[in-house]
């Protein structure tokens, strides 16, 4: 059961790596913003595999859906794609 | 003719053919005062190394007049160093952090 | 399998997320971007102050009833960090706020949201 | 056992009002009147206070005390001044608190008097600017100091932006970019200082490094230092950010500008204080700063040469005076500390002075920039009065502050043995008057080359009252200039403090 655990924890590592730099190479906007939310997600577990549940919840809530919430209205203001020029 | 005299002539050319026209009154006299600020600072701060060996000193003083001799107008450089451009901020920002974390590991 | 410890991994992590974050706001040129690495760098400086308090097989730092006071210090993880990381989450969110409300005003008056152009620098 | 602990009830009260009026102000959000009495009110309020207050400290949470050999212990004699969080209040903190709220009332009276519309948010984050400046200097313990730091910073995006134009929101938004990698390695330094040290208490943790041998683990404390420094540098605009934090200070309105060069040059005193008390024992850390001080002390001045504008000018200056306070706290030696804090009041008042007069240019003048202008003096001749006198006391001329100061901090660098230092101070001043009597005299003094259409300009009408600021503000410099003792008393027991007796606050 611990193993299981740990496994998801390691699992969640490389996704927020992953997440990370995904989030940074999207062209549109939106999904950037979309994806830097599914990486607090994981960021989330980690904390809660590091002994902090306390912070875990905070940073789901806040991570996925306020933090994303702000970048998706200040897209939504401005404008959806990146300038390629 | 002596050094000084060089020196003087070449700033006050080379300063005169960025300001011909309206500005050259006011601007000329910041720019070649801050010119000649830079070059005191600059010899003050290769004074400071005495405090760790005389001679070092001396001869960090003798090189800094000769770089000021050869780069003459430095005041161009430091304007131009000194834009409020982020990244370049940026960049100075990381050269300090680094320069400081390692004077203050190796020491 | 060679057993990697968490609490390596995770610093492992977080310092490329840090390095991550650095790196995009210095090298990418969208403001909306910027501000995304913005919150991936403090996201790592979150996770590496969570992983400085971890405890190896520990337990979670709450004391439950008919738990033993004598063994809590020992087994239980380190509140030091957590407790600035909750301050950083908040702090993290109302710069964020002010960053998209500044960048939705220089958006307004410029059109475009290229750094390179909005952010140049000026002289005089 | 029958020792009590007492939290002095003045240190709340200079915390909360300003809070407190801020959220009023907000809920009033557009009428004038009522925003005008409640601000003067408020800030009247915070003056008075912070002269008739008692010295003495606020305790937020408890902890054991720790002994010498390192065992806890809950002896009321320890727990009675070893509480984890914790605000003191002094005759530093009383001096440069008591200058704030001096300015912050003159600063609330003229932008409610100038301002027409909106201002209450924009005068609610005033009062939130000067919590800022007066928690920073109150502060014992690190984790209130990063919080400080961070809502101080955001501030100043708040502020300058405000102001509205575009240049002034490019400037906020750096800084804010900024803030982002600088609040982030504050945080990293206060993890790695609780890590090392076991407590936020900045009195407790001294103590600790004192007692304790910390072999391998001093590489951290430098990477802490690094990073404290990077905030310090950040926070009061030294040398690498000089460009961003110039730009904040000119395009900002220039009355909200006095507030941020008074929060600035306070959070200079405040974390170059605790960076000395801390790490001043380590190799290459006062040099370090003493570097970046001479770097930004002589870059300001130079960039502040060069500059056409009345604004761009003053916004360098302040910069390089920072500098100036930064010398004498690296210095390191009680005479230098002296120096360095006396330098930063006096950098407050009459910095004040230049800046409104900049303000009453932009009434009476077409811009500020040193080409479009000429004849002010004729016109308003009580203006180019308290500019000149002004830029006699920031460029260090006998009967005012700005000579005093200077004359300890050349002391203390010819006594510390590095005449060099001095030499660059000199400089220093010695620049200040041309570059600003570059700026005076093409202003105020010069005759009129394009005379302005008489009426186009009084679209607004200046804040009546502004000739007694000014003139408060320069009978202070006068005093000070001539009696330094009224503010040496205050100082010189907090720098003996800070150097023979560092774990107390």
């Amino acid at each position: 059961m611990i193993d299981t655990f740990m496994t998801v924890a390691y699992l969640m590592v490389v996704a927020v790596t992953i997440g990370s730099v995904a989030a940074l190479l999207q062209k549109d906007l939106l999904r950037a913003a979309f994806i830097s939310g599914a990486e607090s997600i994981a960021l989330a577990f980690l904390f809660h595999a590091l002994l902090a549940p306390d912070l875990g919840l905070t940073q789901a809530v806040v991570g996925t859906v306020l933090m994303p919430g702000i970048i998706i209205l200040a897209i939504l203001k401005t404008r959806r794609d990146e300038e390629s020029d | 003719m002596g050094s000084i005299d060089c020196l003087y002539d070449r700033i006050k050319r080379y300063l005169s053919g960025f300001f011909i026209g309206k500005g050259l009154t006011d601007a000329l006299t910041g720019y070649s005062s801050g010119e000649l600020q830079i070059a005191v600072f600059l010899m003050v701060l290769a004074a400071l190394f005495r405090v760790l060996m005389v001679p070092l000193g001396i001869m960090l003083l003798l090189g800094v007049a000769v770089l000021l001799y050869n780069f003459a107008p430095i005041i161009r450089v430091v304007d131009r160093e000194n834009s409020n451009d982020l990244n370049r901020v940026l960049f100075w920002v990381v050269v300090y952090l680094s320069i400081i974390v390692a004077v203050t590991l190796w020491g | 399998m060679i057993e990697v410890s968490l609490q390596l991994l995770t610093f492992l992590a977080a310092s490329l997320l840090i390095i991550i974050g650095i790196a995009g706001m210095l090298f990418l040129d969208n403001l909306i971007k910027k501000l995304i690495s913005f919150t991936l760098l403090s996201d790592g400086v979150n996770l590496a102050l969570v992983s400085l308090g971890y405890v190896p097989g520990g337990i979670v730092p709450i004391l439950e009833p008919g738990a033993s006071i004598s063994d809590f210090p020992k087994e239980a993880a380190l509140i030091f960090g957590p407790g600035i990381v909750l301050t950083n989450i908040v702090i993290g969110v109302s710069t964020t706020a002010i960053l998209a409300a500044l960048i939705i005003m220089l958006y307004k008056r410029y059109g475009t949201l290229k750094a390179s152009k909005v952010l140049k620098g000026e002289m005089e | 056992m029958s020792e009590t602990v007492v939290n002095l009830w003045s240190i709340p009260l200079l915390v909360v009002i300003p809070i407190l009026t801020a959220i009023v102000l907000n809920l009033l959000y557009n009428r004038v009147r009522a925003i005008r009495v409640a601000s003067v009110v408020s800030a009247a309020a915070l003056l008075v206070v912070s002269i008739v207050s008692p010295y003495g400290l606020q305790w937020f949470t408890g902890q054991p005390g720790v002994a010498s050999d390192g065992s806890y212990t809950y002896s009321t004699s320890i727990f009675s001044w070893k509480l984890s969080l914790e605000y003191y209040f002094g005759p530093l903190q009383q001096i440069l608190i008591f200058t704030s709220s001096l300015l912050l009332l003159f600063v609330v009276v003229i932008s409610t008097r100038s301002l027409k519309k909106d201002f209450g948010p924009y005068v609610a984050i005033m009062f939130l600017t000067y919590f800022s400046t007066v928690a920073v200097i109150m502060v014992n313990d690190f984790y209130h100091l990063w919080i400080v730091v961070e809502i101080g910073s955001l501030l100043v995006a708040g502020l300058v932006a405000a102001s509205g134009a575009g240049s002034a929101q490019k400037a906020a938004l750096k800084y804010t970019f900024f803030s982002a990698l600088s609040g982030s390695g504050l945080a990293i330094a206060l993890a790695l200082i609780l890590g090392i040290t076991g407590y936020a208490n900045i009195s407790d943790a001294i103590s600790f490094l004192m007692m304790t041998d910390l072999g391998n683990m001093y590489n951290v404390l430098y990477i802490s230092f690094a990073f404290l420094m990077l905030s310090w540098i950040y926070a009061g605009g030294l040398a690498p950010i000089h460009p961003l934090k110039s730009d904040v200070y000119r395009s900002a309105f220039p009355h909200a500008t006095v507030l941020l060069q008074a929060q600035s040059k306070v959070m200079l005193v405040a974390i170059g204080l605790v960076l000395l008390r801390m790490f001043g024992g380590l190799p290459f850390a006062r040099e370090a700063m003493l570097s970046i001080s001479l770097l930004t002390m002589i870059l300001g001045v130079v960039m502040a040469l060069i500059q056409t504008d009345f604004r761009w000018i003053l916004a360098y200056l302040i910069v390089s005076h920072s500098g100036l306070v930064t010398v004498g706290i690296s210095l390191g030696t009680p005479l230098g500390i002296v120096g360095g804090l006396f330098q930063a009041v006096n950098d407050i008042v009459y910095m004040s002075v230049l800046l409104l007069c900049c303000e009453m240019l932009l009434y009476f003048n077409n811009g500020t920039s040193i080409r479009s202008s000429g004849g002010i003096a004729k016109k308003v001749p009580w203006l180019a009065a308290f500019a000149i006198l002004g830029a006699f006391a920031a460029s260090g001329i006998p009967p005012f502050n700005g000579f005093q100061s200077e004359l300890i901090l050349i002391q203390a660098a010819l006594g510390g043995g590095l005449p060099e230092v001095a030499a660059v101070i000199l400089m220093v001043s010695v620049s200040t008057f041309i570059a600003l009597f570059r700026g005076i005299y093409s202003i105020f003094l010069k005759p009129s080359t394009n005379p302005l259409p008489e009426g186009s300009e009084s679209a607004s009408s200046p804040p009546r009252g502004m000739p007694i600021i000014l003139g408060i503000l320069v009978a202070i410099t006068l005093i000070l200039g001539v009696y330094p003792q009224l503010a040496l008393d205050f100082l010189t027991e907090s720098a003996v403090k800070v150097v023979y007796v560092p774990w107390v606050p």
